[in-house]
């Protein structure tokens, strides 16, 4: 059924009686065009313009547990397309495009709320990084304001100004970036996707891989028994490394746990995204009113999707300095993701060196902005074996090389990114 | 987290500088090509597991440590100065 | 050796240790043994590698790490280090640090909770008795301490930091409710 | 007033004055605010979050999703503070919010009106269109609709401290399974910590009726808090609540210091963040008592019946004149003793199948009715009650043994989830075990600190067990009740209704979590410890699955909400990091300095004079100053390190891309370090003290990565070298001294050494004395003039900027800042941190020849590849307006002139700008692509987020004096 508030009002004259799931909850078929493995925002979405894009509609995404679980159902919710280097702007401003139209596109209110992204700077050379970073990004199309300290003052008034350890000197603003609501995100995928044919199969865990006499990935087996398929995708994040080996492979990718917070509800305060470049801590407030934060990774190698309290610490501390009155909002809940950190900072979207598989993986914290335009042009390498042009620097092959995309510039060591 | 120091005893981990995987050599130098140092700089094993880690004892006695830790549960088994762990 | 301190009325005796000379001394490889030997021979004193203190007189050594001490002289002329490294020539590498350091001693029935408070070791006398070193951070300032008496701890800090340091004594000494005496080193 | 004329553990001696929505009330010493209200006969308290329903007080406990107010006003104001765990003192001020204009008639409700629509999800199936009003209608109304209280916006005016904790047994709870742990423990002289979050010890023991050795339970517990603080190795920190549990066995408590007094005295702070590494810990934190789901279960006098008995017993309150009580569990009827013993009326006792007593009524509470609570439905028939009190069974608060991990599993037996793995370190006692009778909770304390102290080897005093009335608890399971009118709430604070839940499974929301997000069942400030298992439960059986198979979800930290401000503790503000001040940091403030942080030190950026109107002047000043007659600048702030023993010269030949072996003893040599991957790390002098000792310097922002990086060669890569190293940044007060007048500068400080050319040439180094002590003297330039850089020990670096500025006074030496530094390395065409960004290469950075191929270093290999040498990568040109006076800017962008100003014609940009006095305008470095075959070109360098486009020439990054003939002079 549409999704409007006209099917909305009549159901609730009928006690909402008449809706049906929001996707088919499919049981495995012994083969598929296409099998992606990954039931994340990337995997949902990759599937749904692989089945609208490019008319490929026989396909499974398997899920080992139930699908937005992984990190697309955890982050941040953070979009924003204002990178440095040539290799991303192009792809994350597709990326911001998508979001631009992707309501109406999948019939789902995923709640994309552009109120801006505003990273702060504290020192003549944090903004002349900025303005280095606003000037590419305005190159490439894309909006960016650089603000002085009046301009930010504007923008977000309650921050710590007067008596603050690095006081704030400008920021880099842009206004089209803002959050979606997650897990709308990963449902509203699903929904298009399951609706056009695509069969999204939860509590499916891939074990290995099934390979051809010349070696192609032809398959996988599951927990739920063996799919073969012509061709196999992942996009399993922060699993990666983990589901690569099964086909032999060693991946520039450390796992690496994130924390995220969020407050108890509160009254709307913080206006959009705000960033403390000096600090580890960013911020922005939920539609239901949590202040939603978080900062830099633990910094250790992880699958356990939790942290340790010494980066609560550092986050809350960050906040602090940044914005004083939040000192008695109280914290929530504080969890964890596992990201796949490459060892330059940037994705990976690429064929994989065994025939018949492909990737999509190194996203790093900052794969939910991704979301649209890695599932475009992933589905786009999957269906004509060519890379999208937006994503075209996203090669495997680039470490090797030296042609890295290293945004930070902190070199070949995954938790520095 | 609390990392047995074997120089200090046990410490938490926030006094510690994580560097990763012990496991990769660097290649002789005189001798080894890209290829080699590519292989050494960039692929990591990334264990769900135990695994052998450098860390490094920055808040404390400023010394490497090879430290035992399953990446699953953080549990960890034991730790060995990396200067000793080399020998 | 510094006179005793006035009586501390249940509160925070602090002073800065000013005459102090101060220098890293490394082991050279293979070397500890014999960097102990020569310890011996000029200072009398046994050194041990460990994150304790060897010594009791004017100089002393602070086990910072493997094969590596803070050592500390009372009244030291400022080329003090360069005479340790004549001393230890051959078996260890001597830095100068006489000036790198700010050293507290912190006494009273504070002192431990104090510091505790600060610190993420355990510093109960059983497991920190007197004489135990431990390279740790406090308030994001890194910190030697030094158990020299059962309330009492020498505490370098990196002389930038020093002023931080201050700071967090007193705010924490605030909050616990605690008076804090300053003394300098002369009384 | 509903006070009891006795009993309950309040002081009556000691009254406090209280306000709630401005009207004053008076509660006593040992009243919650929960329990002050009550007695006040205050029952309506709040609105819940989406219907904005009037609601009441729910429980006494942490698990209250209804009773939420602001505590307090002004910058001190609490939003979202829970009544029932408010602690009650003289001058509280509380609000209730989410409503408007007042709690009585909130215009909000109409919400309500609208609850057809507004089911679980509906907004993701809405609000689509037209597009753009989302930001700027849906949006906002959403927001403002939603959210609870709100902050004051002001800076939190209180204090927080921080302390560390370290014991044999950490004890969760002092109820009495956790009393009796501490004792055990206690006795046999363990390190034993025991936090309790409320202000009294006890536990249900405060609350319910029991005996313990024949005596009232509180005796017991009075005797064992006094044997507890006798007790040396024993502490207990009562106020505190045990949050979270982290790796390795270690957790985080606050500790509410001044919660309870109206502002915390001077100097006081507001709580106190606890961290505690224990050996062994027991989790001794209760059962929370579970709401059952009837319709209109959210009516203000709907009660939780063991909160109905809290506030009786303990309280000495009495919520209602007539409490009906509705119970699964046999607390039920130990609750209706205790009204009855009180003097209550018991209109009513209902179970669904009549067990209990004589008087007992079979069936189910259908509805209720009343603005509060009047009336419930029982079987279509109506009962008269102002409190209804709902035992609807227990879930024990496992959430800090989940934390690590650990997942509950479902016990048919007590028909709750439990832990049976929990992690290592930890056991459970009592109701947390899901043993939920009194003599449990003792023989479980006894018997968990008795296997703890026995797994750290440490002998137990074998006390008595003391005896106990006993009373073991039924259980029962009742999810809905069947023909219920009007809405059956799940999750009382997030409004979600049984009737959600039925929609959500409808939806393919199946997994325990999809619920969760979808419907928000368990996402509110209770993170639904009041309802969440019941919202489980019903899913499961929608879908009919077995309680064990759908499982729960996981529980994260904090167990409880905690204030942001306590886990940052003092690190606010300005005190947010560490200030590292240099030796004559008193000395440049003295001269009028302004400051910039780099790091964490803090920098003279530039000197002001007076009559000087703004930076670029004294900037300008200064940099002539240097070219003209002489400067000081500290650069105290660069990294040092020593690098001493037989090896120090081979380790340096493998860190450094050039030979440092080769140095002859006396002499220094710029050096450049790279990453492994082959891009430029760090860059810096080495001078060589002796055959075996160097010094090496390195940048200010990397001193502390360059030396872990050496440390890292020294012990990981290369431990057979004998080498050692060791930071002196802090050791010594390090001046550049610049300018043609900088030798007769020198040779007044330093009379005894021969300072000339021939004697101390370019890139000389000594170690010599100053005033009787240690100096270090090196002839260093960054600026291109004749400069020296002396270094003395710390303590004698303002001495040393008094020193030069009085030898220099004749000839007007001049202070210079990190801004007029900047401006002379431009016209040198030195690169610094914005061009050692970690994204250059040696190439890039015009030092291709700097990579020694006669030996091994780190990054050789790497940075050999073709990527990193490309001529087309943007490499370091110097760039000139082709306008006299224009200004070029950092961050610009260099496009060929005529090219649109778009990304495909980009081809590097500026990297540092300064304006040069010298050349007498601004210049630039850039990195350009191809840019040393294209010196004399013009190319523009654009800014659009400045809106600036200035045509520059492509030149020499050396300005200056290209031959280097000053600085050799
Ligand atoms: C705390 C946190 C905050 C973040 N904040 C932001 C932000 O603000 N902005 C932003 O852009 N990005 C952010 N990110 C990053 C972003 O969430 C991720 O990069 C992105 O979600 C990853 O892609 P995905 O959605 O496909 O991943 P996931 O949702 O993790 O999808 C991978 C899926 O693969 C499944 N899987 C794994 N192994 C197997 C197997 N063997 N068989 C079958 N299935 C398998 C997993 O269960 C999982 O569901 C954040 C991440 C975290 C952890
Ligand atoms: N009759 C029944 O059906 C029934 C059911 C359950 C419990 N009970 C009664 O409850 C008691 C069980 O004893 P017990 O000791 O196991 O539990 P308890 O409820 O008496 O004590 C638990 C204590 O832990 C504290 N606590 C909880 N979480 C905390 C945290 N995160 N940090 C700090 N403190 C925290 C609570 O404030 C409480 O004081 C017995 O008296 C028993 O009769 C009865
Ligand atoms: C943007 C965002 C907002 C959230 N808001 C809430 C919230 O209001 N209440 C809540 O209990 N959890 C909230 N969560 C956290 C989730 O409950 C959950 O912890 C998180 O999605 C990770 O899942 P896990 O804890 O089950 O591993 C939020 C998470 C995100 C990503
Ligand atoms: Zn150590």
């Amino acid at each position: 059924m549409r999704y409007s508030i006209f099917s909305l009002v009549r159901e609730a004259l009928s006690g909402h009686r008449g809706w049906g799931p929001a996707w088919r909850d499919a049981q495995p078929k012994p083969a598929y065009d296409v099998v992606i493995v990954g039931g994340g925002g990337h995997g949902l979405a990759t599937a749904h313009y692989l089945a609208k894009v490019f008319g490929i509609t026989n396909v499974a995404v398997v899920e080992k547990g139930w699908i937005g679980g992984g990190n697309a159902g955890r982050n941040t919710t953070i979009i924003r397309s204002n990178y440095l280097l040539p290799g991303n702007i192009p792809f994350y401003e597709l990326s911001m495009q998508l979001w631009e139209g992707l309501e109406q596109d999948l019939n789902y209110n995923a709640m994309v709320s552009q109120r801006g992204v505003l990273n702060l700077c504290h020192s003549d050379a944090q903004r002349d990084a900025y303005e280095r970073r606003g000037n590419a990004m305005r190159l490439h199309g894309v909006d960016a304001e650089l603000l002085d300290e009046e301009g930010v003052r504007r923008h977000a008034p309650f921050l710590n100004f007067d008596n603050a350890r690095f006081p704030i000197k400008g920021g880099l603003l842009q206004r089209r970036g803002g959050t979606a609501r997650h897990d709308a995100v990963n449902w509203g995928y699903a929904r298009a996707a399951s609706d056009r044919g695509v069969d999204i199969i939860q509590n499916c865990e891939v074990t290995g891989f099934l390979r051809g006499p010349d070696g192609a990935v032809i398959g996988v087996e599951t927990t739920r028994g063996t799919i073969r398929a012509g061709k196999v995708a992942l996009a399993v994040a922060g699993n990666s490394s983990r589901v690569a080996a099964m086909a032999g492979l060693r991946l520039p990718i450390e796992s690496h746990v994130l924390q995220a917070f969020v407050s108890e509800g509160l009254k709307p305060i913080i206006p959009g995204v705000i960033t403390f470049g000096a600090g580890h801590f960013y911020i922005s407030q939920s539609d239901k009113g949590g202040l939603v934060f978080g900062g830099d990774i633990d910094g250790y190698n992880s699958y356990a999707q939790r942290g340790n309290l010494p980066v609560v610490e550092d986050v809350c501390e960050g906040g602090m300095a940044l914005m004083p009155m939040i000192g008695r909002a109280r914290l929530l809940r504080s969890w964890g993701g596992i990201m796949d950190m490459t060892m330059d900072g940037s994705p990976i979207i690429d064929h994989a060196p065994v025939p018949g598989l492909y990737l999509n993986a190194g996203w790093c914290y900052g794969g939910f902005k991704a979301t649209p335009a890695s599932g475009w042009c992933f589905a786009h390498l999957i269906a004509r074996d060519a890379p999208h042009p937006a994503a075209a620097a996203y090669r495997l092959d680039r470490f090797a090389s030296g042609r890295v995309i290293d945004e930070k510039g902190m070199g070949a060591q995954a938790n520095l990114h | 987290m609390r990392i047995p120091c074997p120089y200090c005893g046990e410490r938490d981990a926030h006094e510690f500088v994580y560097r990763g995987d012990a496991a990769p050599q660097r290649p002789d130098g005189a001798e080894a090509n890209e290829a080699a140092f590519a292989d050494y700089v960039y692929p990591r094993a990334n264990v769900a597991g135990a695994m052998h880690e450098h860390w490094y004892h920055a808040q404390g006695c400023r010394t490497w440590i090879v430290v035992e830790r399953d990446t699953r549960s953080h549990a960890i088994a034991g730790a060995t100065l990396a200067r000793e762990a080399k020998r | 050796m510094v006179g005793a301190l006035p009586a501390a009325g249940g509160g925070l005796a602090v002073s800065e240790r000013g005459d102090l000379g101060i220098a890293t001394i490394m082991a050279r490889a293979s070397s500890t043994a014999a960097l102990a030997q020569r310890v011996a021979e000029r200072f009398g004193i046994a050194l041990i590698d460990g994150p304790i203190l060897s010594g009791a007189g004017a100089v002393r050594f602070a086990g910072t790490g493997p094969g590596s001490w803070l050592s500390f002289c009372e009244g030291a002329d400022p080329f003090w280090a360069c005479s340790m490294a004549v001393q230890l020539d051959g078996v260890a590498s001597v830095f100068d640090q006489s000036s790198g350091y700010a050293v507290l001693r912190l006494g009273g029935a504070e002192a431990m909770p104090m510091l505790q408070s600060g610190a993420f070791i355990d510093l109960h006398a059983d497991a920190f008795p007197v004489g135990a070193v431990a390279v740790t951070v406090i308030a994001h300032v890194g910190a030697i301490l030094i158990r020299v008496g059962e309330a009492q701890f020498d505490v370098a800090v990196f002389r930038s930091f020093a002023g931080s340091f201050w700071h967090w004594l007193a705010t924490s000494a605030a909050a616990r409710g605690v008076p804090l005496h300053r003394f300098s080193e002369d009384g | 007033m509903s006070r009891l004329a006795a009993g309950g553990s309040i002081d009556r001696r000691q009254p406090l004055a209280f306000t709630f929505d401005g009207k004053s009330y008076q509660g006593f010493a040992g009243d919650t605010l929960a329990s002050a209200l009550i007695a006040n006969d205050v029952r309506l308290v709040g609105r819940s979050f989406k219907y904005h329903r009037p609601r009441g007080i729910l429980t006494a406990g942490a698990e209250e999703p209804n009773a939420l107010v602001t505590l307090r006003s002004g910058a001190r104001a609490e939003p979202n503070s829970k009544a029932t765990t408010v602690e009650l003192y003289d001058g509280l001020e509380a609000a209730s919010q989410n409503r408007w204009p007042s709690l009585g008639f909130d215009m909000m409700a109409v919400n309500g009106l609208l609850s057809p629509i507004f089911v679980a999800g509906f907004y993701y199936k809405t609000f689509m269109w037209p597009r753009r009003f989302w930001e700027r209608l849906y949006e906002p109304l959403i927001r403002r609709a939603a959210g609870l209280g709100a902050l004051s916006g002001l800076p939190d005016p209180d204090s927080y401290d921080r302390d560390h904790a370290f014991c044999d047994l950490l004890v969760i709870g002092a109820g009495p399974a956790g009393l009796m742990a501490a004792l055990t423990a206690g006795r046999a002289g363990a390190r034993v910590l025991i936090v309790e979050e409320d202000f009294a010890l006890g536990g249900r023991l405060l609350a319910e009726r029991h005996e313990i050795d024949g005596q009232p339970a509180a005796d017991w517990v009075a005797a064992v808090a006094a044997e507890l603080a006798s007790l040396p190795t024993v502490r207990v920190l009562k106020r505190t609540t045990l949050f979270g549990g982290y790796d390795s066995c270690t957790f985080g408590a606050v500790e509410k210091v001044a919660d309870h007094l109206v502002t915390p005295a001077a100097g006081q702070p507001r709580q106190r963040l606890w961290k505690i590494a224990a050996k062994r810990t027991i989790l001794a934190t209760g059962a929370v008592e579970r709401p059952i789901s009837f319709g209109g279960n959210d009516r203000p006098g709907v009660m939780q019946a063991s909160a109905v008995e809290a506030y009786v017993n303990r309280f000495a309150t009495a919520p209602g004149k007539r409490i009906a009580i509705f119970a699964l569990t046999a607390s039920g009827l130990r609750l209706a003793r205790a009204l009855k013993a009180a003097g209550i009326e018991v209109p009513a006792i209902v179970t669904p199948d009549g067990t209990g007593d004589g008087s007992t009524i079979a069936g189910m509470v259908t509805a209720t009715h009343g603005k509060t609570l009047r009336s419930i439905e029982v079987s279509g028939r109506r009962i008269e009650a102002d409190i209804l009190a709902m035992a609807g069974g227990w879930n024990p608060a496992i959430g800090i043994a989940s934390h690590l991990g650990a997942r509950p599993v479902w016990d048919d037996a007590i028909h709750a989830f439990v832990l049976k793995t929990p992690p290592a370190g930890m056991a459970l006692a009592g109701a947390a075990a899901g043993h939920f009778s009194l003599g449990e909770a003792i023989d479980d304390g006894l018997r968990e600190a008795q296997a703890a102290l026995a797994d750290l080897g440490m002998p137990a005093t074998v006390g008595a067990r003391p005896a106990t009335s006993d009373d073991p608890a039924g259980v029962g399971t009742l999810w809905s009740v069947p023909g219920s009118k009007g809405k059956a709430f799940v999750d009382f604070q997030h409004d979600v209704t049984v009737d959600d839940i039925a929609l959500a499974e409808r939806e393919g929301f199946r997994s325990v979590e999809h619920l969760k997000r979808y419907t928000t069942l368990g996402m509110a400030t209770d993170q639904g410890k009041a309802g969440q298992v019941n919202g489980q439960a019903l899913l499961a059986a929608a879908t009919a699955t077995a309680m064990g198979e759908k499982g729960t979800v996981i529980a994260r930290p904090p167990d409880r909400p905690v204030a942001i401000g306590a886990f940052a503790g003092a690190h606010t503000a300005a005190h947010f990091r560490p200030v590292r001040l240099t030796a004559g940091h008193a000395w440049a403030a003295e001269n009028g300095a302004s400051f910039v942080d780099t790091g964490q030190w803090k920098r003279a950026q530039w000197f002001t004079r007076p009559g000087e109107s703004d930076w670029l002047e004294s900037v300008t000043r200064e940099a002539r100053a240097v070219r003209t007659g002489v400067g000081i600048c500290d650069v105290s702030t660069l990294g040092k390190i020593e690098v001493a023993g037989p090896d120090a010269a081979t380790l340096l030949d493998r860190l450094y891309t050039n030979m440092m072996s080769t140095l002859p003893v006396g002499k220094a040599r710029y050096g450049l370090m790279l990453r492994e991957d082959g891009f430029v790390f760090d860059d810096g002098t080495a001078a060589r003290l002796a055959d075996d000792r160097y010094v090496i310097s390195t940048t200010t922002a990397n001193a502390a990565r360059v030396m872990q990086h050496v440390d890292y060669c020294r012990h990981v890569l290369w431990p057979e070298l004998d080498a050692q190293a060791v930071s002196v940044t802090e050791q010594w007060a390090q001046v550049a001294v610049a300018g043609p007048n900088a030798r007769v500068l020198m040779q007044r400080l330093l009379p005894d050494m021969d300072l000339s050319n021939e004697a101390f040439p370019f890139m000389a180094s000594a170690q010599c004395r100053w005033r009787d002590g240690p100096a270090r003297l090196f002839r260093l330039s960054f600026s291109g003039e004749l400069a020296y850089e002396i270094a003395v020990p710390a303590d004698r670096g303002a001495a040393l900027m008094r020193a030069l500025t009085e030898a220099g006074r004749s000839f007007g030496v001049t202070p210079y800042g990190t801004e007029a530094l900047g401006v002379l390395r431009i016209e040198k065409g030195h690169p610094a941190g914005n061009e050692l960004n970690g994204q250059t290469t040696a190439h890039d950075l015009g030092m291709g020849r700097m990579l020694s191929a006669r030996k091994d270093f780190i990054g050789r290999a790497l940075a050999g590849r073709a990527a990193l040498t490309d001529p087309m990568r943007p490499t370091l040109v110097g760039l000139k307006p082709v306008r006299p006076g224009e200004r070029v800017r950092g961050g610009a962008h260099l496009l060929p002139l005529g090219a649109a100003a778009r990304a495909e014609h980009d081809q590097g940009y500026v990297t540092s700008a300064c304006f040069s006095p010298v050349v007498d305008g601004w210049i630039a470095l850039g990195l350009l692509a191809n840019g040393p075959s294209r010196i004399g070109e013009r190319v523009r360098a654009v800014s659009p987020v400045r809106g600036t486009d200035v045509e520059v020439e492509v030149c020499s990054p050396i300005f200056f004096d290209p031959e280097g003939v000053r600085l050799r002079g």
